[in-house]
């Protein structure tokens, strides 16, 4: 065949961290011109691969070579040097500059030793408005959304003029037309030469850009395949090492959209709550046993309702009732005393805490709410944590090492399991399949219909429109900090009809 | 470059509108807005109760008196910005102080021991910055243990107060611009000045500047991002060093000695004049123009305090009033702003 | 007085004093502020005060406040001996007179100041080494002796060993054995000699750079079960009330007077120099030196 | 854990070097004896020297868990002890245990109301803790000279003595009482979720708010701690020389149990801290400076002796530096002698 020499070819690659074997012997090659996607499980080695690749960890072992030549870099900047551009997994970017600064850092257009700003912010509102984003490019990162945020590094990275060009699960907290927008210009830059390596966990994208896959699992390679030549089904199994029965389990709907829910008091009714400049006043009731699914587009207001509710924002306006009687939500804290449990979208940031361990991030909030001065006994803690490492499969499952060690889709699960232990009325989740493997996915899928059959009601909050009419007993749209429309989710709900309100802003 | 323009993939006319930003003033500014309205009102307090304080020479002096303090803050504030710290510069003065003086009364010439000095400084600093980067020590401790080690050395070059004759020295402690009989602006203030003016280019428009606020925001992503971060962390604390060498200097010379004794608790207060400024102590916001207004502000509660004529214990304490008065108004302002 | 020949601001006879303090580091310090304070209120001066926290950048911001506030006499006790010039050379340009109290410059240009009041730490040093030299007069044995410094780099740290050390070299019996500092601090002193009566075998005398330090080794003295004043000779200069009576009591042999009570003598000198009177340009306190018969006397009398 | 214990082999190894170097140079450092019934001797006196600062150190590990940091331990010793030897030279029986107890308590209680007021600026009002507590460290010695009008305050006090210079069962009391609140802060934080939750404030506060942990509360809470601490330190302080000097006391004490603190393995960036540390790096402090003078150091070279010493710690604790010093040449063929075929 006439396949033109690897841009970037990677052999016997070798990473040990203590007590983990996260990379063991891998090859990997990378064709110019190519989108190749890397696929595997949460923790398979996947972000490992990429970082030893450039130079953020030494490796322990194997050889790496850039177009022909052996290159071993010591940091990122060498790596960008040498022509890979990289997104890394967690959004890696300086909250405190402004959008145009984090575009252009390190390489600011200059004249005479002195940075032209209004170029830089000129090129980067450019940039930006080629991605299809309309931002005030000097305002600081930080005010924007994880999704914006994450838009902004791909601006970077696709600006740098490289030859290789690596995403590492760029598409997790994006929606579809920013998917799509995304991936018009990867296949733009294909097309001109650029070599793409591609993580993602959602296997439609995978089969819309991809030319090949290269599958890990466990630290190690199973093989590389051409896209059109592996079916789904086949490229699963190969992720998770299992046979065919499981993965149809994986197919079934978790809820029958037919069956409806018995509704009587509300146990959650927010009435004319609002938040100048993040959320307009809106009503909602949520029941017990019941799944609220929020849909809508970034920035549409989704996680700022669902702040509002855990109370960890103040309302300046409305308020809220629980069982009838109206609550004040002051603080998180009072929230989880009327059983609200509300899992942030950012992990890194408001969710876990790095340095401290997976079993100490799941008792956390069990613990904060019953004060430091009663203590979970270390025997119940081990048994509770043990019991959701198993539940939520979570890789490695030795819950006493620092949670900033696990892989960003374990990390996820570990947020998760901290507020399920808390076994809340309500449990509010911001974004919890964001970059989680398929099978686990699935299972937090399945917990969420499971927990609210149980009679948990669940506000339910995902990019993926998808997952949230599958789950959902009810559908709230949000379009422009606005709660515009609510929807029964019976059988003539379907992603079109959603879509259409969040383009139109009006139903029927 | 290759292009990256594209067709709109889905047609979103009607979201991607509403997805228009409004905006937002910058809210960076708001904390030295609110230093320099404070520092006014702490003037006119002082010009309403205390004769001769609207005298022009009140507010020259403050100039005069702190230009030690307003280069080495300014080290201080790169530091700062990176998220780390520097106990080191007062006893870099006391180095650098003791080693002109040293080295003068040994018959150097002038033009020899002003580029050792500097040498000094930038190299301890040099020293504590790779320590710091390398291998990864505290910046607190490893400038705790460069204090020691500098105000050691000072210590054991000459336990004494050394005066200097040299008569550039001399020259310079008494070059002054002089608007009317005592009413003056030091060379020494100006060359602050002009520290001052280089480095607030340096931080807005160069390359080394902008990378000292993204390592202030997040080094791990700064590193990610590809930024040569142990270059310039180890650049700021060269530069510190640099600073406060040049600080021992102006000392030395608005002074005419070297002393192992001088500069001490200088660190507290460069660090003081950086934080009032509204730098932030966890790095990456901030302006250099915001330190110099926190060195005036130390300045003013001084010459407050002076012309108080207070006992030291009360003086003590209506430093640490005044200084809490400050801050806490400081707090409100920039909060209500937000 | 008269008025002040500086055109003072306050426009009215009162004589204005600016007086920069080093700071409130000790209660010998506090005892000199007092006397200056008292005294001034006392010969009706106004007395602009400054407290320069042991800063020299301080006191000098200070004395350029003086100017600007038009004071009709500047005077201060400097932090150090070096880097006087520039300021002094402001305050002659403004026509202001200057008077150093209890520590002096090293100014080669005498016209920067009118006169110097105070004591000599050398010659304080000295004392106590000739007391030291006359005590063992005749005997042969060796002496070992340890010193507790003040702060190092302080100038009465560094005087007060100068002296003593010039005294007692000449005479070979006597050995410094150890030599460290204690901060001028009752529990520097106290640790200091805690670990200096354990690594150092027969110690014969103790020399204190100031009474507090001593005090403290005098407990140290003690814990370790010896006594202090027979088993071990403690020499400490300033004379402090707390070190006055222990001297009484014969816990110490003999303190050198440095005496904080400068203020009747600043006062006088402040209203002549006002006057444009000559003074001279040294005058040495009065002080005496203590034994622990004179301190029984003087005991009653003491002030600070 | 057992990166922890690695991290304190240094310290105990620097420990060790110091004292040996004392054996070497000073005769009769180790000696210990017993006199009027109780242990006499330099190790003891190490001891006795390091109490206030393991005090003042193990508050400091608190507040920097949370990320904080107190710079006005020193002035709070000073306000405490000029406190307590005020009330007690009042008194007309200067002797009577109730007075002095009473002057004790007063002088705590003071402590807790300025930990209170560094509490409410960093927790309350958000403003940084360094400058909050600089404020305090300036007009607390302020606070202290006031109390004692500048002067040192004389007490002639056997029971107010006993704090700083007594001894119970032949051990010294100022070392019984440090050990006391070290081993009541370690069982306060380990065997109930404080620990936990200070560790988490300091690893994030916002993901701690939003966990439902009351960052505040806790926050207030360790200021008033490190304060009550620094103020037990300064009636040790006061008492060991039966006087209060609203100057010395405790000047410069902060810098020395920061230095423990990080020592002992606590990052100044908050989160994880270790008491057992911070004490052992306070000893080390305090063996520092007693083991120069033992072994008749110049007093104007001990800075040098002391940085140098920070510096070798610092670097032989230093993951980064060892791995630099130890393996570097050897990596290479080690690992490809691994990479399977
Ligand atoms: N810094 C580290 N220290 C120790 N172990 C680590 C570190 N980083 C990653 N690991 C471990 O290495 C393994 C591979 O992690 P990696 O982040 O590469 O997974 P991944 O394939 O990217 O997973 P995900 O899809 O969840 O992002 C995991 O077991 C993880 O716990
Ligand atoms: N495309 C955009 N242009 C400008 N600002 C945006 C955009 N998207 C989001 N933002 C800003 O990001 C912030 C966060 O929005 P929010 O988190 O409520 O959105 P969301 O519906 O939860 O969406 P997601 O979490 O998917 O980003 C808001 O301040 C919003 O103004
Ligand atoms: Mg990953
Ligand atoms: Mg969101």
């Amino acid at each position: 065949m006439g396949e033109p020499p690897a841009v970037l070819e990677m052999t016997g690659i070798r990473k040990i961290f203590p007590g983990v074997v996260a990379l063991d012997g891998v090859d990997f090659r990378l064709l110019p011109g190519e989108i190749h996607a890397l696929m595997g499980e949460n923790g398979a080695g996947k972000s490992t691969l990429i970082k030893v690749l450039t130079g953020v960890y030494g490796i322990d072992g194997g050889e790496i070579r850039l177009s022909g030549r052996d290159v071993r870099f010591t940091g990122p900047l060498q790596a960008q040097q040498a022509g890979v551009s990289t997104v890394y997994q967690e959004v890696n970017l300086c909250a405190n500059l402004s959008v145009a600064e984090n575009i252009f850092i390190g390489r600011q257009p200059r004249r005479f030793g002195r940075i032209r700003w209004a170029e830089m912010r000129r090129r980067s509102a450019d940039l930006l408005a080629r991605l299809d984003l309309d931002v005030d490019v000097t305002a600081p990162l930080n005010t924007y959304s994880l999704a914006v945020q994450q838009m902004v590094a791909i601006a970077r990275a696709i600006d740098i003029d490289a030859k290789v060009l690596i995403l590492d699960e760029p598409t997790s907290s994006l929606d579809a037309s920013e998917v799509a927008q995304l991936f018009a210009i990867m296949r733009r830059l294909r097309d001109a030469g650029v070599a793409i390596l591609f993580v993602s966990h959602f296997l439609d994208q995978i089969y819309e850009v991809a030319d090949r896959i290269t599958v890990l699992r466990n630290g190690a390679l199973i093989g590389e395949y051409r896209t059109s030549e592996l079916p789904q089904v086949e490229l699963v199994g190969k992720m998770i090492g299992k046979e065919l029965a499981t993965l149809e389990q994986l197919e079934s709907r978790p809820r029958d959209s037919t069956e409806q829910l018995e509704r009587g008091e509300p146990l959650l009714r927010a009435e004319g709550l609002g938040r100048e400049g993040a959320i307009a006043p809106f009503t909602l009731a949520i029941h017990a046993g019941e799944v609220v699914g929020l849909a809508g587009l970034l920035g549409s207001g989704r996680t700022e309702l669902a702040r509002l509710l855990f109370g960890a924002d103040k309302a300046d306006s409305g308020h809220i009732e629980m069982g009838g009687k109206p609550v004040a939500m002051r603080s998180p804290r009072a929230a989880m005393a009327h059983g609200i449990a509300f899992s942030s979208e950012n992990r890194r940031t408001e969710g876990l805490i790095g340095e401290l361990s997976v079993r100490e991030n799941i008792i956390l909030a069990l613990q904060a709410a019953r004060g430091w001065t009663r203590p979970i006994a270390r025997r119940r803690q081990d048994d509770l944590v043990a019991k959701y490492i198993k539940a939520l499969q979570i890789r490695p499952d030795n819950p006493e090492i620092p949670v900033r060690n696990l892989s960003g889709g374990n990390q996820q699960k570990v947020l998760l399991a901290r507020w399920l232990i808390t076994e809340p009325k309500l449990l509010i989740i911001d974004e919890p399949t964001r970059g989680i493997d398929v099978g686990a996915k699935a299972e937090i899928q399945r917990l969420v219909a499971e927990l609210s059959t149980g009679g948990m009601a669940v506000l339910f909050v995902s990019a993926e429109l998808e997952e949230v009419l599958r789950l959902s007993h009810k559908i709230e749209v949000l379009r422009d900090r606005r709660l515009v429309e609510e929807l029964e989710n019976t059988g003539d709900v379907d992603a079109d009809r959603v879509m259409h309100i969040i383009a139109s802003g009006a139903t029927s | 470059m290759i292009d990256v323009s594209t067709t709109p993939a889905t047609n979103k006319s009607g979201p991607a509108a509403g997805r228009r930003r409004t905006y937002r003033p910058n809210a960076q500014y708001i904390p030295v807005l609110a230093t320099l309205t404070l520092l006014i009102v702490m003037y006119t307090l002082g010009a309403v109760n205390y004769e001769n304080f609207t005298h022009p020479s009140v507010i020259l002096n403050l100039f005069t008196d702190n230009a030690f303090l307003m280069v080495v803050a300014v080290g201080m504030t790169f530091v700062i910005l990176t998220g780390g710290i520097d106990l080191s510069v007062g006893a870099v003065i006391a180095l650098t102080s003791t080693v002109a003086a040293t080295l003068l009364q040994a018959g150097w010439p002038a033009g020899v021991v002003i580029p050792t000095v500097l040498l000094v400084g930038g190299v301890l600093g040099l020293g504590m910055g790779a320590v710091i980067h390398f291998f990864k020590v505290e910046p607190f401790i490893a400038t705790l243990a460069g204090m020691f080690l500098a105000r050691g050395v000072a210590l054991l070059i000459d336990q004494n107060s050394i005066p200097i004759t040299n008569g550039f020295w001399t020259g310079l402690a008494e070059a002054r611009i002089v608007f009317e009989p005592g009413v003056y602006i030091s060379a020494m203030a100006l060359v602050a000045l002009a520290v001052v003016a280089v480095a607030a280019v340096v931080l807005a428009w160069s390359r080394f500047g902008r990378n000292v606020y993204a390592i202030g925001g997040n080094a791990d992503s700064a590193l990610l991002m590809g930024l040569p971060v142990g270059r310039t962390r180890i650049g700021v604390y060269t530069l510190s060093g640099f600073c406060a060498a040049l600080g021992g200097l102006i000392y030395s010379i608005t002074t005419t000695s070297g002393y192992a004794g001088h500069g001490t608790g200088t660190e507290l207060d460069a660090i003081a004049a950086v934080v009032i400024g509204g730098v932030l102590l966890t790095g990456g916001s901030g302006y250099v123009l915001g330190t110099v207004l926190g060195v005036l502000v130390l300045g003013m509660i001084n010459t407050i305090v002076n012309f108080q004529s207070l006992n030291s214990w009360w003086a003590r304490m209506a430093i640490g009033v005044l200084l809490f008065a400050f801050i806490v108004l400081q707090r409100l302002v920039t909060r209500r702003a937000k | 007085g008269d008025d002040g020949g500086g055109s003072g601001s306050s426009g009215d006879d009162k004589i204005t004093l600016g007086f920069a303090q080093v700071g409130a580091e000790s209660g010998w310090r506090t005892a000199n502020t007092k006397s200056i304070q008292e005294s001034a209120a006392a010969e009706g001066i106004e007395l602009k005060f400054n407290d320069g926290q042991g800063k020299q950048e301080n006191q000098i911001k200070a004395i350029r406040s003086f100017i600007t506030q038009r004071v009709d006499v500047i005077a201060f006790s400097p932090v150090v001996e070096s880097g006087w010039d520039p300021v002094l050379k402001e305050a002659k340009d403004a026509g202001i007179p200057v008077i150093l109290t209890d520590r002096a410059v090293d100014s080669k240009d005498t016209s920067l100041y009118k006169t110097f009041l105070g004591s000599d730490f050398v010659e304080e040093g000295k004392k106590a080494g000739e007391w030291l030299v006359k005590e063992y007069e005749g005997k042969s044995d060796p002496v070992n002796i340890v010193e507790l410094q003040g702060t190092p780099g302080a100038a009465p740290a560094i005087d007060r060993k100068e002296g003593f050390e010039e005294v007692i070299k000449a005479d070979p019996k006597f050995k410094i054995v150890a030599s460290q500092t204690g901060k001028f601090e009752r529990t520097g002193g106290k640790q200091t000699m805690e670990t200096m009566l354990q690594s150092v075998k027969d110690i014969d005398v103790l020399y204190a750079h100031n009474d507090d330090m001593g005090l403290g080794a005098i407990e140290a003295i003690e814990a370790a079960g010896k006594k202090p004043g027979q088993d071990i000779k403690i020499i400490t200069v300033d004379a402090v009330k707390d070190g006055m009576t222990a001297l009484s009591e014969g816990k110490i042999n003999y303190i050198v007077e440095c005496s904080p009570l400068l203020g009747p003598q600043l006062m006088d000198l402040v209203k002549k120099v006002n006057n444009k009177e000559e003074v001279p340009t040294r005058i040495l306190t009065e002080e005496t030196t203590f034994t622990p018969e004179q301190a029984k006397e003087a005991l009653p009398n003491r002030k600070y | 854990m057992t990166f922890l214990k690695n991290r304190l082999v240094w310290p105990v190894a620097m420990l060790a070097l110091l004292l040996l170097c004392a054996l070497i140079f000073s005769d009769g450092f180790f000696d210990i004896r017993i006199q009027d019934g109780h242990l006499f001797g330099t190790p003891i006196n190490i001891l006795r020297a390091s109490a206030p600062l393991v005090l003042v150190a193990v508050g400091m590990t608190l507040v920097i868990s949370t990320g904080g940091i107190d710079l006005s331990v020193g002035s709070v010793m000073a306000v405490s002890g000029a406190m307590a030897c005020l009330i007690i030279g009042d008194l007309a029986n200067q002797n009577s245990v109730g007075g002095v107890t009473l002057a004790v308590v007063a002088a705590i209680a003071l402590s807790l109301v300025l930990g209170l007021w560094n509490g409410f600026l960093v927790a309350v009002l958000g403003i940084q803790p360094i400058i909050a507590t600089l404020i305090l460290m300036v007009a607390g010695r302020g606070l202290a000279q006031l109390i004692t009008s500048g002067q040192i305050i004389n007490v002639q006090s056997s029971p107010y003595k006993v704090i700083g210079t007594g001894f119970v069962l032949g051990l010294p009391v100022s070392v019984l009482i440090a050990v006391a609140v070290l081993v009541i802060a370690a069982l306060l934080t380990r065997r109930t979720a404080l620990g936990l939750l200070l560790e988490s404030v300091g690893g994030s506060p916002v993901a701690s708010r939003l966990a439902g942990i009351q960052a505040r509360r806790l926050t207030i809470m360790v200021y008033v701690v490190s304060a009550a601490c620094a103020g037990i330190a300064g009636l040790i302080y006061s008492s060991n020389v039966s006087s209060a000097d609203g100057n010395n006391a405790g000047n410069l004490i902060e810098l020395d149990a920061i230095l423990a603190v990080v020592i002992g393995g606590t990052a100044l960036t908050g989160g994880r801290f270790s008491l057992a540390g911070t004490a052992l790096g306070a000893i080390l402090i305090a063996t520092l400076d007693t083991t120069a003078q033992a072994v008749g150091i110049p007093p104007e070279t001990t800075l040098v002796f002391k940085a140098v010493v920070v510096v070798v710690l610092c670097l032989a604790q230093s993951p980064a530096f060892r791995a630099r010093l130890f393996r570097r040449p050897a990596a290479r063929p080690a690992a490809r002698a691994e990479v399977p075929a």
